[in-house]
């Protein structure tokens, strides 16, 4: 368990390369993408985490209660906004690319060469 | 065992049953998938709310507040999309029984107040979504 | 107001010219947009100019240190995020922010806007480019740098797409939209990394609480997942796939913005990241650091410029000219001394200059015969002298004929470089002489006609082009702006190789930047540095010699290629190379990939 | 005991999370995939809450459950004209002609 | 190169890539750890300026300018999906044909609308004080408004939803972050900094600016998801090539449709 959450973080991100490198369709790749991404956020917040520890949001809790890393949360909350506006970005341009181009299929853009 | 590690307890067991959802999600019929997507919403909202109790956390409530808005018009969306809804027993019966089974004793372990009023709210939009959407429609399978 | 509070104002500024554009640019007419833009463009180039002159000045010190919010060290410690201004961070926000008004001026009446409903919306994704630059280059905090990373990339990707009417400029941004994000995703990787070693995030917080324990496998990832995101921006071999593509295909203004300085900002990253993070003795050993940049530099110099000197596509060609001299700016750094660092600021201070005004060049072309096309434009431009001298001036200046900035640049930086390896100024004159010869050789065919038509290679595949202009129609009359700014450009690169105050702040600022310590002092402890004393730089004998003996081999490449094509075809030997850029996003994914494993490969020695 | 069973959610949906990105990643037809994906919001959701992160998780549910699948169905939707129509259009047909005219090239 | 090829390189570098990353987690501190001390500064600097959500004091006091970034990549997103999804000249607009929606799914689609609202705004509202905040808020906004396209169809959700307001909105609430820290510097201080009474702990009006920004965000993420979402929709639904092609009307797959058929 010390590590477990490192190997699935790096796991995750070796996948969604590999569905990357292998996609046929321009839409899945894009969602491969999404999902390299979410190694990130895994990494973080495991990172982050203290045993014992709770959400560092005293609403409901004292302030001296024993609290995990708030500052990783903080940076996952801007990745996962990174990662949706990358993600719609890309959408946009495949949609267009299929306008223009007639695929979405890597292999079948074939106009920047050499 | 305190009474937090009963409710975490509590919560592994949605959570467990998501393994066959999965499954169900990646490689069943469209039709199977939609109903796994729908049980996977109520499943998870379910054991966020037990988890929610047994980190002594009401605040961690507002994840599945957020779930169950979400959740069922996530699956009406599909719906549309895939062109199917079929009914499922399944959901229908967790939505019924499942829900209540879990919310109530929340609400008794909670006392009167407003987090009690929030799980409530949680457990009414978790069956209203859980229900509608497990009805199916009277012409499943024709056309296309 | 003090130096370091103007800092956020270089970022703020242009962000809310964004918002003010997009919020009222609808119902302005064009003129009042345009002219607005360019106003929320020069408000932060001269606040950036002014912080460049105080810091650089040496009154109130070589650094200014700005914390965002108030959150000043306590104890060394602190919560903020800290915004640094040396000389060479201020210069390259000063040299974006000054590009982007050029950039401006360019398209001022020169876009078609698109049909309804979006006016104002390209000078907007431009301030906030120009935003996202100068954050890049002020920020000292390496999360922060990530984010401005991303915002770089986001609007890049919109904008080199922005023809949505065409397939090329699509496909174009994909890939780099694809490559590129996945670069910041192992950029944030590494940063997570190191954070959970250090608790920190600032760069000089990580080095100093780095530098407490030896080296491990941690560092090393941290130092490969890192420096991956940043070569990526700076493609860097093989990284370097998705620039042509994107280049290749982006309006023109976005073209002299993207090779102009973006690129450059991805060196500026590694070595910046280095020097602060990984220098001390908990980070990644000069040797080994060395090694790779080394390695990679001279593939990518090599690589960009074979590649460049087989385009008839002239934009794709200017592209892997920007490629090869990433290379040797890359090389530059490598050699980790002041002079190097120095000398490569020059360069790249000079080639943006250059290259945006080439840029410009191919903009007219472009716009005027509605191909950019080196066969099919052949002889045909004679009526455009004015852009012909341009160009062609421009070419030579690549090739780093003094007294341009990009001679000046890479005589100091190939001396310097010279001093770690015997054989790296020749690596310099080689590349500077077949980009340069390239671009002549377009020059001869196109605006002289000089020769025989062009016959088709049948080596492998190629990139014709043709392509839409980018005005409502062809150009009869070529506007003002489109030869104003590239030749004020040009003009702007002579000036870094004439006037002596521009070499003497970039050789103070190269020893500041090489300083680890005294950033850190600066930063962390608040010392004032004593700003070292300013040395007057002169044109080596050697780098003037061989800035005319590359400017000669450019010629004499071109006149070659032009009057005795067979001669210089060696055919057989780069359609294989060719043939890797295949235009495949599966393709360059895995070639990232892979130069991970280059990088790895070439750091771990420093491991025990 | 409580830190125990945190430690047995948390590796539970590690897991899960592990398995659905491998999922998302294996089912190579978008709409599928946009499924998959978020199922896999849904259960990096249920692991930032495990990890006390509810922000977080807050976040991903609405952007990884809602947001991004939406907007791939909406893009499969533009890009398959007819139901069943997952590949590019045979023989240079329909929406590839401009392309085609701009580029000199059919195109497949 | 072939598909093979490609997938053999790739397994080669990932190969090297894969040790040196298991390498690394092994160099990492155990996983929960206790080993936090920039967290533990944010959350005493949270406590100081009165904020009881740490990562909202992180996110729009401490880190201000990381979220300044995160919105303006977001703004430029929405700005670059609007120019990228124009319509080109050679498309026209079609109105799609009313779908019908069955009875329970219209009730319980008009039922949710103003629920899921009131949640989105509680959980904007609420951002400095427990989980949620702007982004997260503006997130389950725009999606509620989309629950009209459920309930009902793409002209019922088009009447709620002119495009206009809302890019603006978006640039109000983007300019509205900028100038909230700009008003910082005239007031002398620095750029973003909490210059308001912090109020009292755990009240919705603590935390100083936290709730302004975090207010500044919430409108500009709901409105720039609303745009970016109508975008796509347009797209889908109403945008046809010159050819005829690329888009249907709406729903004539969906379950109501087909029942009246």
């Amino acid at each position: 368990m010390t590590v477990l959450p490192y190997l699935v973080a790096g796991w995750i991100f070796l996948v969604g390369v590999y569905g990357l490198v292998t996609s046929r369709n321009l839409i899945h790749a894009v969602g491969c993408l999404a999902v390299a991404q979410s190694s990130t956020y895994v990494l973080l917040l495991a990172v982050g985490y203290r045993r014992g520890g709770t959400a560092p949001v005293f609403s409901d809790v004292p302030p001296d209660r024993r609290v995990v890393d708030p500052v990783v949360q903080a940076l996952a909350l801007t990745d996962i906004v990174v990662g949706a506006t990358v993600t719609a970005l890309l959408l946009a341009l495949v949609v267009q690319l299929r306008k223009r181009h007639g695929t979405v299929d890597p292999d079948a853009l074939s106009d920047l060469k050499g | 065992m305190s009474a937090a590690d009963g409710w975490l307890l509590a919560g592994l067991v949605p959570l467990l049953g998501l393994v066959p959802v999965l499954w169900r999600i990646a490689y069943g019929e469209p039709g199977d998938r939609l109903i796994a997507q729908n049980l996977a919403c109520l499943l998870a909202a379910l054991a966020l709310l037990l988890t929610a109790q047994g980190f002594g956390r009401p605040a961690y409530v507002d994840v599945a507040l957020v779930l169950s808005v979400l959740g069922p018009a996530g699956t009406l969306v599909y719906a549309r999309f895939l062109g199917v809804l079929p009914g499922s027993r399944l959901v229908r019966w967790i939505a019924l029984a499942g829900v209540p089974a879990a919310v109530i004793p929340l609400c008794v372990a909670t006392g009167p107040g407003r987090a009690m009023v929030k799980l409530l709210v949680i457990g009414a939009l978790l069956m209203a979504g859980g229900l509608v959407t497990s009805a199916g429609s009277r012409d499943e399978g024709v056309g296309a | 107001m003090d130096t370091a509070g103007l800092l956020p104002l270089v970022i703020a500024v242009p962000l809310l010219g964004a918002a003010v554009l997009v919020a009222g640019g609808r119902r302005l007419p064009r003129i009042v947009t345009d002219a607005l833009g360019c106003a929320f463009a020069a408000a932060p180039a001269a606040l950036a100019l002014l912080v460049l002159a105080r810091v650089a000045g040496g009154g109130a010190g070589p650094y200014a240190v700005e914390w965002v919010g108030g959150w000043h060290l306590a104890g060394g410690e602190g919560v903020g995020i800290v915004l640094v201004a040396d000389p060479l961070g201020a210069g390259l926000a000063a040299l974006v922010s000054v590009l982007v008004v050029a950039v401006l001026a360019y398209s001022w009446h020169y876009f078609e806007e698109p049909p309804r409903r979006h006016g104002g919306a390209f000078t907007a994704l431009i301030l906030l480019f120009q935003a996202g630059m100068c954050g890049f280059a002020l920020t000292g905090d390496l999360f922060n740098a990530f984010v401005f990373f991303e915002l770089m990339g986001v609007v890049a990707y919109a904008l080199t797409g922005y023809r949505v009417e065409e397939s090329r400029p699509l496909h174009g941004a994909l890939s780099f939209g694809i490559v590129n994000s996945l670069g910041g995703y192992c950029m944030l990787l590494g940063i997570t990394l190191l954070y959970a070693r250090t608790g920190e995030l600032g760069l000089a917080q990580i080095g100093r609480a780095l530098d407490g324990r030896a080296p491990d496998g941690l560092v090393l990832a941290a130092f490969v997942l890192v420096a991956t995101g940043l070569l990526v921006k700076a493609a860097a071999v093989p990284f370097h796939f998705w620039l042509p593509d994107a280049h290749a295909v982006a309006p023109t203004p976005v073209c002299m913005l993207l090779s102009g300085v973006m690129v450059e900002l991805g060196v500026y990253g590694v070595a910046r990241v280095y020097w602060t993070v990984f220098s001390g003795p908990g980070g990644v050993p000069h040797p080994d650091l060395t090694r790779a940049l080394l390695v990679i530099g001279t593939l990518t110099a090599l690589l960009g410029a074979l590649m460049c000197w087989r385009q008839r596509h002239i934009k794709r060609l200017l592209a892997f000219s920007t490629v090869a001299h990433t290379g040797l700016f890359l090389t530059g750094v490598a050699v980790l001394s002041p002079e190097g660092v120095s000398g490569t600021a020059l360069y790249v201070l000079g080639h943006a200059g250059v290259k945006a005004a080439l840029f410009g060049c191919v903009g007219v072309l472009l716009d005027r015969y509605a191909s950019v096309d080196e066969h099919e434009l052949y002889g045909r431009a004679g009526e455009l002298p004015v852009t012909g001298v341009l160009f062609t001036v421009g070419g030579l200046a690549l090739s780093g004929l003094p007294p341009f900035g990009t001679g000046l640049g890479k005589a100091l930086a190939e001396e310097a470089a010279g001093q770690a390896a015997g054989w790296l100024p020749a690596l310099f004159v080689l590349v500077s002489a077949v980009t340069g010869g390239a671009v002549l050789r377009v020059a001869l065919r196109v605006f002289a006609g000089a020769g025989r038509p062009p016959r088709a290679a049948e080596d492998g595949p190629e990139t014709t082009g043709e392509a839409e202009p980018e005005t409502g129609g062809r150009l009869r009359r070529v506007p003002v702006p489109m030869l104003a700014v590239p030749a004020a450009l040009l003009a702007g690169a002579l000036s870094v190789g004439v006037l002596p105050g521009v070499a003497a702040t970039a050789e103070r600022a190269g020893r500041l930047f090489t300083d680890a310590r005294g950033y850190r002092a600066a930063v962390l402890d608040g010392r004032p540095v004593a700003a070292p004393a300013a040395v007057a730089q002169h044109w080596p004998t050697t780098g003037i010699l061989l800035g005319l003996l590359s400017t000669a081999l450019a010629a004499a490449l071109a006149a070659l290629a032009v009057w005795r094509p067979a001669r210089t075809g060696a055919t057989a030997l780069t359609a294989p190379v060719r043939r890797l850029q295949s235009g495949h996003i599966g393709d360059y994914v895995a070639w990232l990939v892979v130069g991970m494993a280059l990088l790895t490969a070439l750091t771990a020695t420093g491991l025990r | 005991m409580t830190g125990t069973l945190t430690d047995v959610l948390v590796a539970v949906a590690l897991l899960l999370v592990a398995a659905a990105a491998t999922a998302a990643v294996l089912n190579r037809d978008p709409v599928r995939q946009a499924l998959v994906l978020s199922f896999l919001g849904l259960s990096l959701a249920l692991l930032f809450t495990f990890l006390q992160a509810p922000d977080v998780a807050l976040s991903q549910l609405a952007v990884g459950s809602a947001v991004t699948p939406l907007m791939i169905l909406l893009t499969v939707r533009k890009v398959r004209r007819r139901p069943g129509d997952g590949g590019p259009p045979q023989g240079g047909a329909g929406d590839g002609r401009r392309g085609a005219g701009r580029d000199g090239r059919p195109p497949r | 190169m072939s598909p093979r090829g490609r997938l053999g390189l790739f397994l080669a570098g990932a190969a090297v890539v894969a040790a040196l990353f298991t390498v690394a987690c092994l160099g990492l501190p155990p996983f929960g750890g206790a080993h936090h001390p920039y967290g533990d500064r944010a959350v005493r600097a949270a406590v100081r300026h009165h904020t009881s959500n740490a990562i909202a004091s992180v996110n729009f006091d401490q880190r201000a300018l990381d979220t300044l970034g995160e919105e303006t990549i977001l703004f430029s997103a929405v700005l670059g999906a609007v120019v990228l999804l124009r319509q080109t000249a050679d498309e026209r607009r079609h109105t799609p044909a009313p779908a019908a929606v069955r009875p329970p799914i219209r009730r319980f689609g008009l039922l949710m609308l103003p629920v899921a609202l009131a949640v989105g705004l509680y959980v904007v509202a609420h951002g400095q004080l427990s989980p949620g905040g702007g982004f997260q808020g503006g997130v389950v906004v725009a999606t509620a408004l989309h629950l009209l396209y459920i309930a009902a169809d793409y002209r019922a959700l088009e009447r709620v939803r002119p495009l206009r307001p809302y890019e603006i909105g978006e640039a109000v609430g983007e300019a509205a972050y900028v100038i909230t820290g700009l008003a910082a510097v005239l007031a002398g201080s620095a750029f973003l900094a909490n210059v308001l009474p912090y109020g009292t702990f755990a009240t919705l009006s603590s935390g100083g600016t936290v709730p302004l920004l975090n207010a500044a965000v919430g409108m500009e993420v709901a409105c720039g998801v609303v745009v970016l979402l109508a975008q796509f929709l347009d797209q889908a639904v109403q945008i046809e090539g010159a050819d005829g092609g690329g888009s249907d009307d709406d729903g004539p797959r969906g379950p109501g449709r087909r029942e009246r058929a």
